[in-house]
């Protein structure tokens, strides 16, 4: 079997198949013979050539998030099999593509960037005064200011999306 | 003694308190605000009253709510914790005007400690040392230009109210004094409405390290020993040890015996805590007192085995000190670890949001105090702190080590913490060796230094094995189908010795 | 030192040298029967091999596969914890010729110390007290008679080769004796092929208590103090104290001082506990030496801070004791509970099963060593411990009052336990005043206790809520549906000062 | 709304209604005003004149089993405004009969009553040899032995039916 797991903007391809009770998995030229099972709800312990990992995972379908060696991932699957591959696709690219969100309530005190401005990874993009404190909001990565949705003074609430980076 | 303590707080020190209450059989009532009504420590409190809405100002910041809780339940006394209303001596006032017995230090003695520019005249009349600087507060923008260069750059700007990392400003060459003493001025009006500002001599790389300090109201003060704060991001601790590594019994019969003398100063009374700030050459300078228990007191309850929050409440209730100095031993060492809900990779900003799963350590020298559970929403009304983690160790190599396996046992999702920040600052060199300072973090530690691993094999193989899972709902066990149980249980009968001696 | 250790063991005790091994960066090796794959000690290793089928006879009992397993992984040691094959001598001879360091004794001391015969033998010849009785096992019924009448009744008849409760009875008249006798001879028979049977003096409620030792290959032997194990049921200890609440130093002097002696009388190495039994005249007599780490020894790491599972390692490595005698402090007072799945009103029967919840004590004074989970099924297979719950304080008074609130903080659903057994235990006038013997479960417990409390009120509130909660799997968290956030948040911004100075 | 609930082969007439956001129930002649909130599955945090309980609740429908102030105890409801009553209180009737099962795999090695026995609370039945060790099952309230499924030297598999007593 085939599949493509995208991971921090990163697609990956896996094939799989079960070798008695174990699966035997290879992610690009890397084999694996794992020995899964499910201690409880949401809890995977693998046994790969002897060594215990614990993980912890919660979503579904073709979405996950994998805590494992004290790291969270983002795992998404894209099924070629799949009738409308592009849906899984257009997800992942979504992935890519940066939407700057408010992480707390705050008011915003200054913008760094404007519209089709460049900008680096870690570079700054708003700063909101939350908290008493001033943060500033980074970007994850490379890319255009696509658009800005805030203006220097509005009170935003957790979550509100504030600009776009592709 | 008291029958009842309400306490007047949230999250994990309430807990801690509840579990003092218990140890002693008396009656722990909690508060909650309206975003609080399921939380752990109201779930642990014997009784429990709303007292308002989720911000703290409607609730735990309001006295009044707070006071007629007090009254319905028939609560003897106040436990405030820390923060909240832990140092503000209106309250404590006012509590003694209801007649319920505030635990901790005189309304006055609050009030000189809380004021920055009176505890610093305080300390200079007793011979204390303080950081060089202005006096009082710089009243203008040219007073505090002249103490600057007086006492020479790099300079502080601290507002007179503030605290945690709010309106400070460190000016390093003269040419960007103005700009940022007008910003000090602003920040601290607008968060404190207290546009008083200080101007102090800033040092480099300088330890934190606080004492520790008892007083009853028969006038015995101790000591219980230092610890070690340095450990800090945007001037809030993280981790803190007792004792500090880099303690002798020359500096620390010197600090102690000044924060004694500092206590004494004030006729203080209850658990207080004395700052000082240590440069290079192991100078040390009185920063602030704080008249309540801090957050990181269980590690001195660890290596004195003292229950600081019982002493609080029997001193509060008129009794003596239950220890002599000379009873107190500093045994072995203690780690403190802080777990925040916060991103570490995005300014150590807070991160509210649900706890899907946590697991907490367990085992030999591991303690925890943890004010959440599974499937409790981390509130964007309150401080983020998840859990407090502590190890102690015949020595602070092994209670480090200890620390560390605890935090490889800690399993937090959902929400964002600094667990990995804390095993990158334990594992690191300067660390180990105890060479730390204040600039620690900012020098030594790379919050996104998990972006660098880009091995993603184990995550993929979780994921896809969750995906091949049966979506019963039932976990594969498949190791058990295979057997007929009852034939398996003779040929165990004859042979199996587990219950035999332990 | 060794890079890798086997843990010839499951449950708690596998995880508690697991996080040994951590510590000391060393691997650890787990082994798992096929009932065992997703257990506690398989999710916390560094590697893990399956042994086979889940009787234990077939995996945990199996020494070639277990030394299948060290090959293949590399181990260079065996840590064997408690029961399985822990005081198996073969195994430790096997050990040795597959080139691996047994972590314990020497195979002809293990060999020595569980023959009783031989043990009490050695222990005659060394000066220590033994309980009066058949010097060696009484060969026939008339033999047996005989001597019973020599010491007087009541007498216990015991199988050599028994333990855990299995193959005793006490004979209180000569009227009663052949036919205890008889059923003795066909348990001890039935139960470890081995019908050779023991006479000795029987004590109405005596104590038992052991005194820990530690012994290196260069021929230091100390002592860690001693423990009280009177609690018991079925003569399986359920609560244990360090130090003893009857102990005196001239007591304790003599109790340590014949431990010692008997660990060096054999050339003993590693870690060991002398059982002692005590009347009510403060005479003692040995009763067995146990040649592996105690269940109940983190009570004693807790009052000496030592790590014994370390200790065993190291001194399994071939270095001295990183202690000397005069280095050990007994500092203050900690009482262990054991949590067993078990169903005291039904004679402590196994009550194996799934544990649906479970909710693990936390906060000052408390180590948990816990060997399940949330979803775990307690095996019947295996001995249904699943925690250790200790508490430390600086008197036994305030070590029991930790443990009491231990107790109430303990939430185990799904599993029958013993939790409220315990709380009676601690809960009683005799164990507050240290009054107990290893009658005292029998003379002073009662298990159905609980079924006497006919309110069933809560029980009845309680359900109907659920019935009553929207079965939209969402939680009811009606106190923030209320409110505009934004708006709260700004009214919050300009007050709260939650975040200041913790 | 009214309805009964049966704990420990005891029938009580329960009353409740809603009283704003709390709930007024009635056991028998005791009324509590009860602030009941979920903080997570399968826990319920209740408030009763400011008194704080915890509960732990497994179950559905009209059987609960609760685990709170430390006991557990299992509650059936029977719901009068349900067509067919009678299958609650059958239920509830047979869980007040006794049907003894092995609670572990064992032997018989002794039967101590007799079909038609009458048995007091407490009193012996069986005794299974189980983990090497003679374990005596005992009645759990009085009745009179209706049937014996086994005979001694039979090997039982946990959970089997051995004996009923009415």
């Amino acid at each position: 079997m085939e599949i493509k797991a995208m991971v921090k903007n990163r697609l990956y391809p896996v094939t799989y198949g079960m070798e008695g009770e174990k699966i035997r998995i290879t992610i690009e030229d890397r084999t694996y013979l794992v020995d899964a099972v499910c201690p409880a709800d949401g809890f995977f312990s693998l046994l790969i050539n002897g060594r215990c990992h614990d993980a912890a995972i919660e979503g579904g379908d073709n979405s996950y998030t994998v805590l494992v060696q004290g790291r969270a991932d983002q795992v998404d699957f894209h099924d070629p099999r799949k009738r409308r591959p592009t849906d899984d696709l257009k997800r992942s690219i979504k992935e890519g593509r940066q939407s700057i969100h408010a992480p707390m309530a705050g008011q915003l005190i200054r913008l760094l960037v404007q519209p089709g401005d460049l900008v680096e990874d870690g570079q700054g993009l708003v700063v909101l005064e939350a908290m008493k404190m001033e943060n500033e909001l980074k970007s994850q990565g490379v890319g255009k200011v696509k658009k800005i949705f805030v203006t220097t003074g509005d009170v935003v609430k957790p979550g509100q999306e504030l600009l776009i980076i592709e | 003694m008291f029958n009842k303590i309400l306490i007047a707080n949230r999250g994990e020190i309430a807990i801690r308190i509840i579990r003092t209450c218990r140890d002693i059989g008396v009656k722990s009532i909690a508060i909650y605000s309206e975003a609080d009504r399921t939380a752990l420590h109201v779930r642990r409190a014997d009784e429990a009253y709303c007292v308002g809405p989720p911000p703290s100002i409607e609730s735990y910041l309001n006295p009044e709510a707070i006071l007629a809780a007090a009254k319905k339940s028939g609560a003897e006394a106040v436990h405030p914790g820390y923060g909240f209303l832990s140092e503000n001596a209106d309250f404590a006032r006012q509590c003694a005007q209801a007649g319920l017995t505030f635990i901790g230090p005189e309304p006055e003695v609050i009030e000189k400690m809380s004021d920055k520019t009176v505890a610093r005249r305080i300390m200079i009349k007793n011979g204390i040392p303080v950081i060089p600087g202005a006096a009082g507060e710089a009243g203008s923008l040219e007073d505090a230009g002249k103490v600057s260069l007086d006492i020479g750059f790099p300079v502080m700007l601290k507002a007179a109210s503030g605290g945690g990392g709010k309106g400070i400003r460190i000016v390093r060459r003269e040419q960007t004094f103005n700009d940022a003493f007008q910003a000090v001025r602003r920040e601290a009006y607008a968060s404190f409405a207290d546009s008083r500002i200080f101007v102090e001599k800033y040092f480099d790389s300088p330890r934190h390290i606080e004492v520790q300090i008892f007083a009853d109201q028969q006038g015995h003060v101790i000591h219980l020993y230092e610890r070690e704060c340095s450990i800090q991001r945007r001037y809030q601790k993280v981790v803190e040890e007792c004792p500090s590594p880099c303690m002798d019994e020359e500096l620390r019969s010197r600090m102690t015996a000044a924060a004694i003398q500092a206590a004494k100063s004030v006729n203080y009374t209850g658990a207080g805590t004395v700052e000082f700030l240590v440069d290079k050459e192991r100078n040390f300078y009185f920063l602030e007192m704080n008249t309540r228990i801090q957050v990181e007191h269980s590690i001195t309850e660890m290596v004195t085995g003292i229950d600081l929050v019982k002493e609080q409440i029997f001193i509060a209730a008129g009794r003596p000190l239950s220890i002599r100095q000379e009873d107190i031993a500093c045994n072995g060492s203690a780690i403190e670890c802080r777990i925040y809900a916060e991103d570490p990779k995005n300014s150590y900003l807070p991160a509210p949001g649900p706890v899907k799963k946590i697991t907490m350590p367990q085992g030999p020298g591991i303690r925890v105090d943890c004010g959440v559970f599974t499937g409790w929403d981390v509130s964007r009304y309150y401080d983020p702190l998840i859990a407090k983690i502590a190890a102690w160790g015949r020595s602070r190599y092994e209670a480090r080590r200890r620390m560390l396996r605890a935090l490889d046992e800690c399993m937090i999702f959902g929400v964002k913490t600094n667990l990995g920040l804390h095993k990158q600052i334990l594992n690191d060199d300067n660390f180990k060796a105890g060479e730390i300072s204040t600039g620690f973090i900012e020098d030594r530690v790379n919050p996104c230094r998990d972006e660098e691993i880009d091995d993603h094999d184990l995550a993929i193989i979780t994921a896809l094995c969750a995906r091949l899972h049966r979506p019963t709902g039932k976990c594969e066990k498949t190791v058990q189908s295979g057997h007929d149980h009852s034939d398996l249980w003779r040929m165990a009968s004859k042979y199996q010795f587990w219950a035999t001696r332990f």
